[in-house]
């Protein structure tokens, strides 16, 4: 694996933290990329950006960062290497106030004090947390935190930043602000960045490129918008806000079964139509899915109807479904239903109208052209690299 | 309210302790116990005879001996201890322990030991010794025997008080600095010791405190010639020691002794390192 | 010598110049006196001893090394009696040649030694070079004479004035004999404390010490008799 | 892998320490500085007589009167001083800051002004002498005595090793615990104390040395009785400044000692508070 | 201010905690509800919750919690309190493993050893951590320390539960089962619950009622649903994912101006019709307002056309806009738009269709069953107790 030129960071980090959990991820990242790092809490995000930070010792593997490279014995400088990591935990110095913390980078660069007061006061305004400088971290709320936090690694424009959910315990409407001028910030300075999010939306906003990580492992990479339109595990699609059936194509068609009776999902998408009996996935949204009573209350009696109705050809893209659990959300309610598993968004107007509980027979239909499908690739567009099987789960 | 009182008011906001209130027994009853030798100490003071003896010529620069080599020698410590309270704190697990018994040694030597030691070490008949004192450098009864003991029996109490606080500082914050370009001096002066203040203040001060009140090394190994190596504690010494001479003024020389220390560690506490920068 | 735990035997407090002598006068006055039983000897500075014994220390017999320090305790023990004297010597590490008469010490170029003019040895140095109108700027005033001993042994100091006893005692000194200092005594008082628990015992131990056989024993550790 | 060797290899991984490589050179003079004179010191020895003169019953008696008195002394310190090492570390700014400085106090008198003060304090002409001898609790010149002059001397160190550390772990999780309904003495005991291990094992094994070492209130205070209170330090005085005592038998009991406190606090050293529960 | 039966906490809790902020929030949670608590970073959240534990002390007011009353002076121990503050750091035990982490609370109550270790490891099971139970808390990922902080705050079954941002940093699809988890025990243990959160959707599948804080003020009380359905503030509209236009009420309908042009909102909602002339707010969402583009591709150009048309009738629900900003999302791209400011969903498939960029004039319209119309009530339905005005900003 050798770097070539325009590429930031490149090679395989692999770093053991116990007998149960192995990191082993296959990296390459251009110069001025912003890539998106997603994966289940505990899947190894952390590991990968503290690895490159130096914080951790690879006990594996081989990283070039810039013209330099990183492995287990090998463990350059991160300072050297312009290399700056903002953590999970903020990490303010507690005996400075913000204003030193943000302009601490700068000072340490020789800038001169009143100077980087000065930028520092400005990256406050930014913030939005002019007329802070003066306090101590200790005295900001966990948000104000984040924020200096965030300043003050973007304030000493390093080479290669690594940010670890620097959106998170933010407010919607903060948060869509800091994103903002994150956005505009990282394209400005074309500062090559990692950043660790469990916002879709952050990726999609800030990155180009994407790399999933589930239990130490890469499971799906490439371009935020196609990964996340084509999720390629149950999490993905999890994070993408879909549902993601798995079944086999049939006449062009997703079949599966919903409590031993067929269920046919059709797609309007073009493309290349998917062979007979492969494994495939249907894809879609909550929102684009309808529930509606069925016409038996019980459950049954409904199932009974259904069987009989299965007997001639089943209406494609509707099935019996039983509801799981209801939950409340801003705009309506989500239902979620089995078999198989999965959300459909309702608005608040059809919530009483429709009057369902837990237990209670539905009928569930998809339009074609709210559906996507995509074949199953195992292990994927994924290099893979699990050499070591023992590690995993 | 003023922007300076709002500061204080959030900074002095007592976090709620929630330690049983029980334990303020024990806690009074140690109190008195280090306090009441001292009240004793002060009831047998002679008022009338007090000015007299600690006026004297030799009590003032006995005074002045003392403060002057303590400083001094706080000084060294500090320059060299806190270098070593940083690389034990920062040494793998097993060099640590070792390290720090090794530094807790020289507190177990009864002082005189420790000036027999140190009369051995840099003594004519040592080779060090001779090499010092064919150098110019003979260090028996000069000043700088008195800093070498005091040095000596203080170095450990300021290694272990500011090693402890550097180890319970971390990494965390040294990592971060230099992810932000500082170099490893920069997180040091800027990082490491602003954040271990409180354990070097109380270093300092135990060290001073030691150094201060120093006798037995220093009487073995410095002498006791006026104005050269008699600090107060051996002017204490010799003052209780003479026979028949007033014992009063013993008395008298330590609580000179005792009020100039308060003096100086209740300026001493208001100071912290890494504030002027 | 049985007596190991508090409370039992007679309980002696000496100075500490005295430690070699006494130890070994106890043994022939346990021998001498089967009956009385000896608590092991509290040896310490005689300051230090005076101070104790002030604050009601638990001793029957106190031998002291000076008089004004017996004095100190005059109202807690019995009228003292003088058991044995002590002169100063020069002493100078082994195999030095410098220094051959109290006079050499005012050489400049020396490092000479001497007790602290408050303690008894420093007293008698003091009288001693005063007789001889000697100024000696001495490198240091000792605390005690073990001091002063020790920084000629290990060669720290080129010469001091101790004890003749303690140059018997310290390997790495030896004394210059200067008639001159033969006459400048340092008298050692011994005497039963007021609070002693056996007076008789107390008595019959003085008595031992003064006795012949007492002052033999002392001289063979180089003390003079009074 | 087993499972112990990687809980041991996570614990273990350095985290990666920054310092300047270059304070190494006055951490080693530092080291060099204490180890040096003890070099010398064993230089000295006399190994043809060291079994006899640290075989001899009196050096045998001082040393076990010297670990026992101590270890009792240290246990005392721990029951007071700990407390009232959280009651510093809990007090208002102000008001810490003067105890903490009374706490210091007693380090800065000479041991033997120490033992003088005790002297006053408890001896036979003080008001507090008289009524602990008539209570049959006389204190002065006992084995008690010895252990008195011992916390005295020792009992600031303990105090303000622990108070750094238990100020510096606050009182976040303290808070959390009572909130969880942790009663303020369970707090104490499964928080407070544990979080503040490693300040009290070094202020315990401060304490002990100090204690150990202790001379000079000791020889005032409680004399120096063989048997009875004739401890190590006194012990090593004895024979070093007795005449017609070889002083190779003072290095030689020194020496003994030394080894002695080594392994005593190599045992310490593995133990921790708050593990057993 | 009195409590009645049923109320878990009632009353006013003030807090200044410097001179430019003071929380000043009256409170009244009846027993077993769940309160979300809602605000802007640094509005004071923390320092609501805190002060209900007892961790900072009132400057002013008076809570009843139980029936046990706190004050300025007056402070009861929370241990006797039955309060658990899961505070925004986990504050984990360091020296205890997570199992005695989980089990402290228990143990502490006298459970013995092997219960509640059996209890801890059953709580870790839930969270998705079992096998964790003898790891050191710092062993731990950031997501996962959250969930052990989690479990050992409900293991204690509290009387009063105050949650600071329980499901940050977690991934969607373990926040979903922990949200699960949470609804559960919560409404099967009727545990009184203050729930700080960010997220619009937890409040909603979580709590019944919400508070939203703004700068130290309540400014919006009331169901979780209505809350966010009729937003009071552009606060409370961004939470909700939802636009909100401020314009005055003409002939039922909603009336405002885009660069001195009139824009007419109409609603099909039934309801009051607002009176002429007062100022009612237009709320949709960023999906159901459309975007295209303007006939003029110069916006010198698109505006003469507009301002012309405008003096004709102009058309209702739609009107000539600008581009702010565009900003991709997961299924499209979200388009700021100016003025008024709002946001615009559209799909992947019309980004590129579309083709516009930032300053391009684009003719945004929204349908009138899409929008909701809500008449401005100031200082609205929240107790006012804004005696002190000099500590707002
Ligand atoms: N210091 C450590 N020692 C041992 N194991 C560790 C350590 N730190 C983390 N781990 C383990 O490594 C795995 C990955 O942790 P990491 O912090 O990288 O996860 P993450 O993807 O960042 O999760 P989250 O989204 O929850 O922050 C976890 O299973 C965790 O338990
Ligand atoms: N210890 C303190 N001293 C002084 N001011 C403080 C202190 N803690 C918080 N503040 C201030 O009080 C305000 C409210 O803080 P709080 O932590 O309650 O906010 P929050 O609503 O929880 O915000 P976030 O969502 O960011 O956690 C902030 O402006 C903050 O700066
Ligand atoms: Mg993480
Ligand atoms: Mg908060």
């Amino acid at each position: 694996m050798s770097g070539h030129a325009g590429t930031a960071v490149d090679g395989r980090v692999v770093v053991r933290r116990s007998r149960r959990f192995e990191l082993d991820v296959e990296l390459d990242v251009e110069h001025g990329e912003i890539l998106a790092v997603m994966g289940p809490s505990g899947a190894g995000k952390s590991t990968l950006l503290q690895a490159l930070a130096g914080e951790v010792r690879l006990t594996g593997g081989e990283i070039a960062i810039g013209d330099q490279g990183v492995t287990r014995r090998h463990h350059a400088d991160p300072r050297r290497r312009g290399v700056v990591l903002l953590g999970q935990k903020p990490l303010l110095f507690p005996h400075l106030d913000v204003r030193d913390n943000v302009g601490f980078g700068l000072r340490v660069r020789g800038t001169p004090r009143a100077r980087s007061r000065a930028e520092a006061d400005e990256w406050l305004w930014r913030m939005g947390l002019s007329g802070m400088g003066d306090h101590r971290p200790r005295e900001l709320s966990g948000g104000q935190q984040q924020r200096v936090a965030l300043a003050r690694a973007l304030a000493t424009s390093p080479r290669l930043l690594l940010l670890d959910e620097p959106l998170t315990s933010l407010d919607v409407d903060t948060a869509s602000d800091i994103r903002g001028l994150l956005h505009e910030q990282l394209a400005f300075t074309l500062t090559t960045t990692l950043l660790v999010t469990h916002d879709a939306f952050d990726a999609a906003a800030l990155a180009h490129r994407m790399v999933v990580i589930e239990d130490g492992r890469v499971t799906q990479r490439g371009d935020v918008r196609e990964v996340l339109a084509r999720p390629a595990t149950r999490f993905v699609a999890m994070s993408a806000g879909l549902n993601r059936l798995s079944g086999t194509a049939h006449d062009g068609a997703w079949t599966g079964e919903s409590f031993g009776l067929p269920v046919r999902i059709a797609s309007s998408e073009g493309g290349p139509r998917p062979a007979d009996h492969t494994p495939i996935v249907a894809v879609f949204r909550p929102a684009d899915a309808r529930i509606a009573r069925a016409e038996e209350t019980t459950w049954t009696g409904a199932f009974h109807t259904a069987r009989d109705e299965a007997e001639g050809e089943p209406a494609p893209g509707e099935w019996l479904a039983r509801v799981a659990r209801l939950e409340p959300a801003p705009g309506g309610a989500r239902v979620h239903v089995t078999e198989p598993d999965l959300a459909v968004d309702i608005p608040s107007a059809q919530v009483a109208a429709l009057g369902i509980a837990p237990g209670d027979p539905v009928r569930v239909s998809i339009a074609p052209e709210h559906v996507r499908l995509i074949p199953v690739v195992e292990p994927g567009p994924v290099p893979s690299s699990r050499a070591d099987d023992s590690s995993s789960r | 309210m003023t922007k300076g009182e709002n500061m204080a008011m959030s900074r002095d906001a007592p976090a709620r302790s929630v330690f049983p209130r029980l334990i303020l027994i024990p806690a009074v009853l140690a109190l008195l116990f280090l306090l009441l030798p001292l009240a004793a100490l002060v009831a047998r003071v002679e008022w009338t005879s007090l000015w007299a003896d600690i006026a004297a010529p030799d009590a003032v620069s006995a005074l002045v001996l003392s403060v002057t080599t303590a400083a001094i020698a706080t000084a060294v410590c500090a320059v060299v201890g806190i270098p070593l309270a940083i690389a034990i704190a920062r040494a793998p697990r097993v060099l640590a322990a070792v390290l720090r018994v090794v530094v807790t040694i020289p507190l177990v030597l009864p002082p005189m030991v420790g000036g027999v030691a140190l009369l051995f070490l840099y003594g004519g008949s040592s080779p060090v010794g001779i090499w010092l004192d064919s150098a110019g450098l003979a260090l028996p009864f000069t000043t700088a025997a008195v800093v070498v003991a005091q040095i000596f029996v203080a170095l450990p109490f300021l290694v272990i008080a500011v090693e402890g606080s550097v180890r319970t500082a971390g990494t965390d914050y040294e990592r971060t600095a230099v992810a932000l370009g500082a170099s490893r001096w920069t997180t040091l002066r800027r990082i490491t010791l602003p954040l271990a203040a409180d354990g070097i203040v109380a270093g300092v001060i135990l060290c001073f405190a030691r150094a201060i009140g120093e006798f037995g090394a220093t009487a073995l190994f410095a002498g006791n010639a006026p104005g050269v190596t008699q600090t107060m504690p051996l002017a204490i010494y010799t003052a209780f020691n003479g026979s028949g001479v007033d014992q009063g003024s013993a008395v008298a020389l330590a609580l000179l002794l005792l009020v100039t220390v308060l003096v100086v560690l209740l300026v001493v506490r208001g100071w912290r390192p890494g504030r002027i920068r | 010598a049985q007596a190991g735990a508090a409370g039992g035997g007679l309980r002696i407090a000496a100075a500490a110049s005295l430690q070699g002598a006494f130890d070994e006068l106890v043994a022939e006055f346990e021998v001498a006196h089967p009956d009385i039983l000896v608590a092991p000897v509290v040896y310490d500075g005689s300051s230090t001893l005076a101070t104790q014994i002030a604050e009601g220390a638990p001793v029957d017999v106190a031998a002291f090394a000076d008089e004004p320090t017996m004095a100190r305790i005059s109202d807690d023990a019995e009228e003292p009696r003088i058991f044995a004297t002590n002169s100063l010597v020069v002493a100078v590490p082994e195999g030095r040649s410098e220094v051959a008469s109290l006079d050499d010490l005012a050489d400049p170029g020396l490092d000479v030694v001497l007790c602290a003019p408050e303690v008894p040895c420093g007293a008698a140095a003091q009288t001693a070079l005063e007789a001889e109108g000697l100024r000696i700027d001495a490198a240091s005033l000792e605390q005690n004479v073990s001091a002063v001993a020790t920084k000629v042994a290990e060669s720290i100091a080129d010469a001091g004035l101790v004890y003749r006893t303690d140059v018997l005692a310290t390997e790495g000194i030896v004394a210059v004999e200067d008639p001159r200092l033969d006459d400048i005594v340092n008298s050692y008082p011994i005497a039963a404390t007021a609070g002693a628990a056996s007076a008789d015992d107390a008595e019959a131990f003085i008595d031992f010490v003064l006795s012949d056989p007492g002052q033999q024993t002392l001289a063979k550790w180089g003390f003079g008799t009074p």
